[in-house]
């Protein structure tokens, strides 16, 4: 069985006046190790899902299996990082970075630490005393990653995480998520717009169609690219190609 | 464990808007359910709150010369209202309320417009600003009466005086953190002063203007009724203190009601005048 | 001229049935008789009919005779005088919480007081009495000054204080409903003064001595009238301007009135009464200074108009 | 022309840091001949404020007993000073305005928090939190002196009845403004409400507290000086009355001032606070 | 002469505490027609020297001069639209591209006509009675343009003007205005963070270094690339070059 299976998962947002039906029977499965993005036009309920995934959100139908536990609410074994980094302005780095551990009671010396030298691998171990509100847009969104891995999630879910950054930023910070995720050997879901930023990162693609949200078509990353870097991949040629089938796709499923 | 998913997927599907009703029935029915909880509740509060009071009076509990009760309250009302005198002292009160509220509101939007239009005028005059500001204007009631005489003008000046520099700050410093990309567009264009003034900022502060409003109608009526404390013949404020002269603490009580009604349905329209104005004016 | 009416802008001091003259010679119409059309309006205290009066708010203020003292202390170009006395001595009662058969003034020792604001009369009134009673207000008893006027009544009501100074209808008021006990009369303590006098600026008294006049006479009447009349006719005829209390009330109280002989039953301000009044504000220490009786007071005009 | 340009152009690199300076040097002291004369156009007006009043007061323009003036204020300031009495006026309505200030605040706070941690409640008692808003406070005068008896702590209770409401409600509404996508990290993390509450919700709304605070100083001198001119034997609220009764204007309005000064100057003390607990708070 | 010309035009900025240079010496001539980007570091005064060149700021030094006109205040001949779209809320979308005719009183029939075209061809023509709030992203960003286009500016000044929007969007967008602009012979200048966006728009790139901004090297774009449509020119092989070099450029400029 997968690490992480959605199995004819449903959801609908109920309102006063009518019922949206937002995701509609989806079914996947990861592998640990697996490096998954989500695309799919906006309101197609990419958000929702990862919600789901993450327990934050109870589905209308189906099931959520993360090694055999079905998830219903908030587990110690997911991080999600939301679309902007909302880190908490009013904490330093540090405190920021060790929220997730002093809500779980887990504020050893040996976790704290591991935070601490996440920090420092990410090169923001001279802003820890900082407030975020004096860092540069890319470094407080490696201080969130650093929030989020934390409390050693084994499911990373990404919510666009890149999307508030300019684009060298951007593509920098591609460079650094991944090999920090690769090598941990983290399970990671990716939600983006960019068509680019998935094929360059992921191992596979979900594109999702709306209305209501669904699986519409599955891109498996060809080997080459997959064991490049986001930045090299880029620029193989392969890359373009699958940019072309997935750019086509998505604009079938626009209109 | 599987199969048992595959069927009900499956079955989900033909019944999909089935459904997709029956919850949104539910849910609307939870809704329902609450909202009549909570009317229930409110009103269970509002009828407690007022047969206690009636029966702790009538029991001796409270004082009932103080405290009265409200089947007294409501006779007198009734009676008040019969004599035709009540309606004469709420359309004096409100009358007086809505010339301060309206005043204080456009001076002080005026006022606004004068700082923005002159920076050095701004500076110069921000340290008085900041006196008058912190000054409690109820305090200034005598200073009142002898400078507009013991009548409705001094009444309707509390009213006016209480709301004018708050709405001076309030809309100065909106006017003054409209994003200045706004104006750069304008200027773009080669807009004068007074055309930014006109379509940009003027129109982007309209709901701070309006948010101010709610405000003002709440420290009018304080004015208003502060006002008729001190000089008076007519109104609600007047009833109060009249009602203390000759220690009818039902006609104080039933006073009090009529302003906290008036009050709140002032503010509600006020509201109800934001909703409208404001709507198309947000962005997404 | 009985041609044309005269408007005067009158402003009461307070609304009181210790006023009552004054209502009699409104309701049976002796300023019509006079040519004089009357424009009354309550504000609410001295400081604010005094007020009035000052800035051309009002012609005639019906107020105690001490703020024309306070006005003219202040160094007034135009001061205010006195031509008129409505009533001529203290309106308040001492009102004791506990029902006491025989009341000597000592009960007061070692009480509680609620007395009245600082620099009123009725404050100051109080405080004579009590010293000339032998009490030392300020030693001999707790005494509580700090409440507004329209507020003390309900102070009490609500449990402070073992006796109060009030003014009727309250203590009547407080007596019928068991709430406290009349238990003596500060008017009859106090002797004469000019407790409630009508009076204008100088300059308008000049100006308009025809009018004053006519005015005056047309108190005069009323004050003849309510000698002669009993308290049930009285309270008859004033029952319009007192909507809210019963006609049972308004006749006891001013029954109560009419009986101490607080009711002028002419318009002349004597110097004794003056002096008296003087006196009283100094023991409180009120008195900014000595002021002539002549300098405030007209009774030229009182006298004439008795004379006819 | 262009070489022209050329030759400008090398010159001012070699002038370069020189140029910077003076420009520097000529803004600089641009501002502080602007700065300077704000502070003589400030001096100017205060000056000539006092002087036409002084002036026509001692003309007879306007009633010296009415408007009193300046010079008799200042002498009267000393005198009472001297005598140590104007001390302890000061003091005790000082004393009151904070108790009041520091009462409605925190109790606004606190029933913030309570309706936020229950929707339900919440909803339930909407309805009165509008009517409570609405109504003019200063009107309750009378009924706190019957509740709370004719003292000091009438006085303080109307110094914080006056702002509890509205800092109920602004807290509150701060409180579910919360951006919630912090609360949703917070729950990612499996926290608690109350955890999410202290954690995120309350340091969040701290500026708002904060500002609220501006606005509740205010209020709280307002709801004093009513409550001084209700019940009291000290403060300034008192002193007004009493100069009035006694009719002297200038003790009048020497108290007015002494209020203007110390509301100012507790106005502006609470804007340094916000100022300094702001500071870290705010994201760029 | 070129129809602009920036000879040495410097800029700084005077504050009470200090004085920074922040623009030295930017010596560029730009023919009509011509596309030309501006990018550079986060800082490096790009948004500056737009502002210098529409007349809105004065320059320390130096001279703007457009078709022999020294430039010191707004012109007709010049059109800026900035970062994001700054519709104004509170009128609708016809209101919003009048606007520039009515403050320079040109709302003439004919002007106006011109307006209302250039919405329907951006097929704008169903929303203009609705307001900025009730419109996606893009379709704002449009407006925008038609905004700034209606008062038929000689010269374009793009502020970033795609940065807000998401990927897809974005590129539909490059197409459009790249479109809009050549058919019409506008000059244009395009500021932008994406490398990207300005190989496949421009004709040519300026890079900006900073603290002082000074032009610290000039691209010009292969004729290959310059006739295609941003879009296809993305995908052409001279594009992954050129990135290349201007990435490592703009490396060198950052660090
Ligand atoms: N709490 C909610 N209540 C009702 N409807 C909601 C709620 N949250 C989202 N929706 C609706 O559900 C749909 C999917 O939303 P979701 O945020 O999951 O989309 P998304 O794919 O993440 O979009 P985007 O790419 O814009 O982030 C949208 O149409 C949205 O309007
Ligand atoms: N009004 C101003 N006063 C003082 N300094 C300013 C002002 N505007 C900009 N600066 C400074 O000038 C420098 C250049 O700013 P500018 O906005 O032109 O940069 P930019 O290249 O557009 O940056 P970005 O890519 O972030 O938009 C920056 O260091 C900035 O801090
Ligand atoms: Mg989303
Ligand atoms: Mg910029």
């Amino acid at each position: 069985m997968s690490f992480l299976q959605c199995k004819s998962v449903s959801h609908a947002y109920v309102s006063k006046h009518d019922t949206k039906l937002v995701l509609k029977e989806i079914n996947l499965g990861i592998d640990e190790g697996e490096f998954i993005s989500f695309i799919g036009p906006s309101g197609c309920g990419k958000t929702t899902l990862l919600s789901i995934i993450s327990g934050l959100l109870n589905q209308t139908d189906g099931d959520v299996i993360l090694e055999n536990d079905v998830i219903s609410k908030p587990n110690d074994k997911i991080g999600y990082m939301l679309q902007q980094d909302y880190l908490f302005p009013w904490k330093t780095i540090e405190e920021n970075i060790l929220i997730g551990l002093k809500i779980r009671n887990k504020l050893k010396e040996k976790n704290k630490q591991y935070a601490l030298d996440l920090l420092k691998e990410m090169n923001l171990a001279e802003v820890i005393n900082k407030y975020p509100g004096e860092l540069s847009g890319g470094m407080r969104q490696r201080a969130a990653l650093v929030r989020t891995l934390a409390t050693k999630p084994k499911l990373l879910l990404l919510d666009e995480p890149f999307s508030a950054l300019d684009f060298q930023t951007k593509l920098k910070l591609e460079n650094l998520v991944f090999d920090t995720l690769k090598s941990r050997n983290k399970t990671a879901i990716l939600v983006t717009h960019d068509i680019g930023e998935a094929i360059a990162m992921s191992d596979r693609i979900y594109c999702l169609s709306a209305n209501p949200g669904k699986i519409s078509s599955i891109f498996d990353i060809p080997k080459e690219l997959r064991t490049l870097s986001p930045f090299e991949a880029r620029h193989h040629k392969k890359y373009a190609e699958l940019f072309q089938t997935v750019w086509q796709e998505m604009d079938r499923l626009e209109n | 464990m599987q199969s048992f998913f595959k069927l009900f997927g499956r079955r989900w599907i033909v019944l999909k808007t089935e459904r997709l009703l029956q919850l949104q029935k539910s849910y609307v029915k939870k809704l329902r359910k609450e909202k009549h909880f909570i009317l229930l509740m409110q009103f269970v509060i509002f009828l407690s709150f007022f047969a206690l009071w009636e029966l702790s009076s009538t029991l001796h509990w409270i004082d009932p010369l103080l405290f009265s009760k409200p089947s007294k309250i409501i006779s007198l009302f009734f009676e008040k209202l019969a004599e035709g005198t009540m309606l004469t002292h709420v359309g004096v009160t409100l009358l007086e309320t809505i010339f301060g509220f309206l005043l204080g509101t456009s001076i002080g939007t005026i006022l606004a417009a004068i700082l923005w239009s002159s920076n050095l005028f701004a500076k110069v005059s921000d340290p008085y600003l900041v006196i008058l500001n912190a000054m409690p204007k109820v305090a200034l009631g005598p200073i009142l009466i002898v400078s507009f005489g013991p009548g409705y003008v001094s009444i309707i000046a509390m009213g006016a005086i209480i709301s004018v520099i708050i709405t001076t700050l309030v809309v100065y410093s909106a006017f003054n953190n409209v994003d200045e990309n706004y104006v750069k567009v304008m200027k773009t264009f080669g807009a004068t002063k007074w055309q930014c003034f006109k379509e940009v900022i003027l129109p982007n502060c309209f709901p701070t203007i309006i948010s101010t409003l709610k405000v003002n109608v709440g420290l009018s009526w304080v004015g208003v009724i502060v006002g008729e404390f001190l000089v008076s013949q007519k109104g609600l404020g007047y009833l109060i203190i009249y009602g203390f002269q000759v220690f009818n603490f039902t006609l104080v009580l039933l006073s009090l009601i009529i302003i906290a009604v008036f009050a709140t349905l002032m503010y509600k329209l006020v509201e109800v005048v934001e909703h409208k104005l404001i709507k198309n004016h947000s962005n997404s | 001229s009985k041609e044309e009416t005269q408007k005067i802008r009158v402003a009461e001091v307070t609304r009181s049935i210790f006023y009552a003259p004054f209502y009699v010679a409104l309701e049976n119409g002796y300023f019509e008789e006079e040519g004089l059309e009357i424009d009354l309006k309550t504000t609410w205290g001295g400081d604010k009919t005094m007020t009035a009066l000052l800035s051309d708010g009002a012609d005639v203020a019906l107020v105690g005779s001490e703020t024309t003292i306070y006005v003219y202390a202040q160094g007034a170009k135009d001061p205010v005088i006195n031509f008129a006395q409505l009533t001529q001595t203290d309106g308040t009662f001492l009102v004791s919480r506990e029902k006491i058969d025989n009341f000597s003034w000592d009960d007061l020792k070692g009480s509680t007081f609620l007395g009245m604001r600082k620099g009123g009369m009725p404050q100051m009134v109080g405080e004579f009495v009590l010293r000339k009673h032998g009490i030392d207000p300020h030693n001999d008893m707790t005494l509580i000054q700090n409440i507004e006027y329209a507020n003390v009544p309900n102070a009490f009501a609500s449990g402070t204080g073992d006796f109060v100074q009030l003014f009727e209808p309250v203590a009547s008021m407080f007596e019928e409903q068991g709430i406290g006990h009349i238990v003596a009369s500060f008017g009859e303590e106090s002797g004469h003064v000019p407790y409630t006098v009508f009076m204008a600026k100088q300059s308008y008294l000049t100006d308009n001595e025809e009018a004053m006049k006519k005015f005056t006479k047309a108190i005069y009447k009323a004050q003849k009238w309510v000698e002669s009349h009993s308290a049930e006719e009285i309270a008859k005829v004033i029952a319009p301007y007192f909507e809210d209390t019963e006609l049972s009330l308004i006749e006891t109280v001013t029954a109560n009135y009419k009986n101490q002989g607080s009711f002028a039953t002419d318009p002349i301000l004597d110097e004794e009464e003056w002096e008296n009044l003087q006196n009283i504000m100094d023991q409180s220490g009120e008195l900014p200074k000595q002021v002539d009786y002549k300098t405030l007071v007209n009774t030229k005009i009182a006298k004439e108009v008795m004379k006819k």
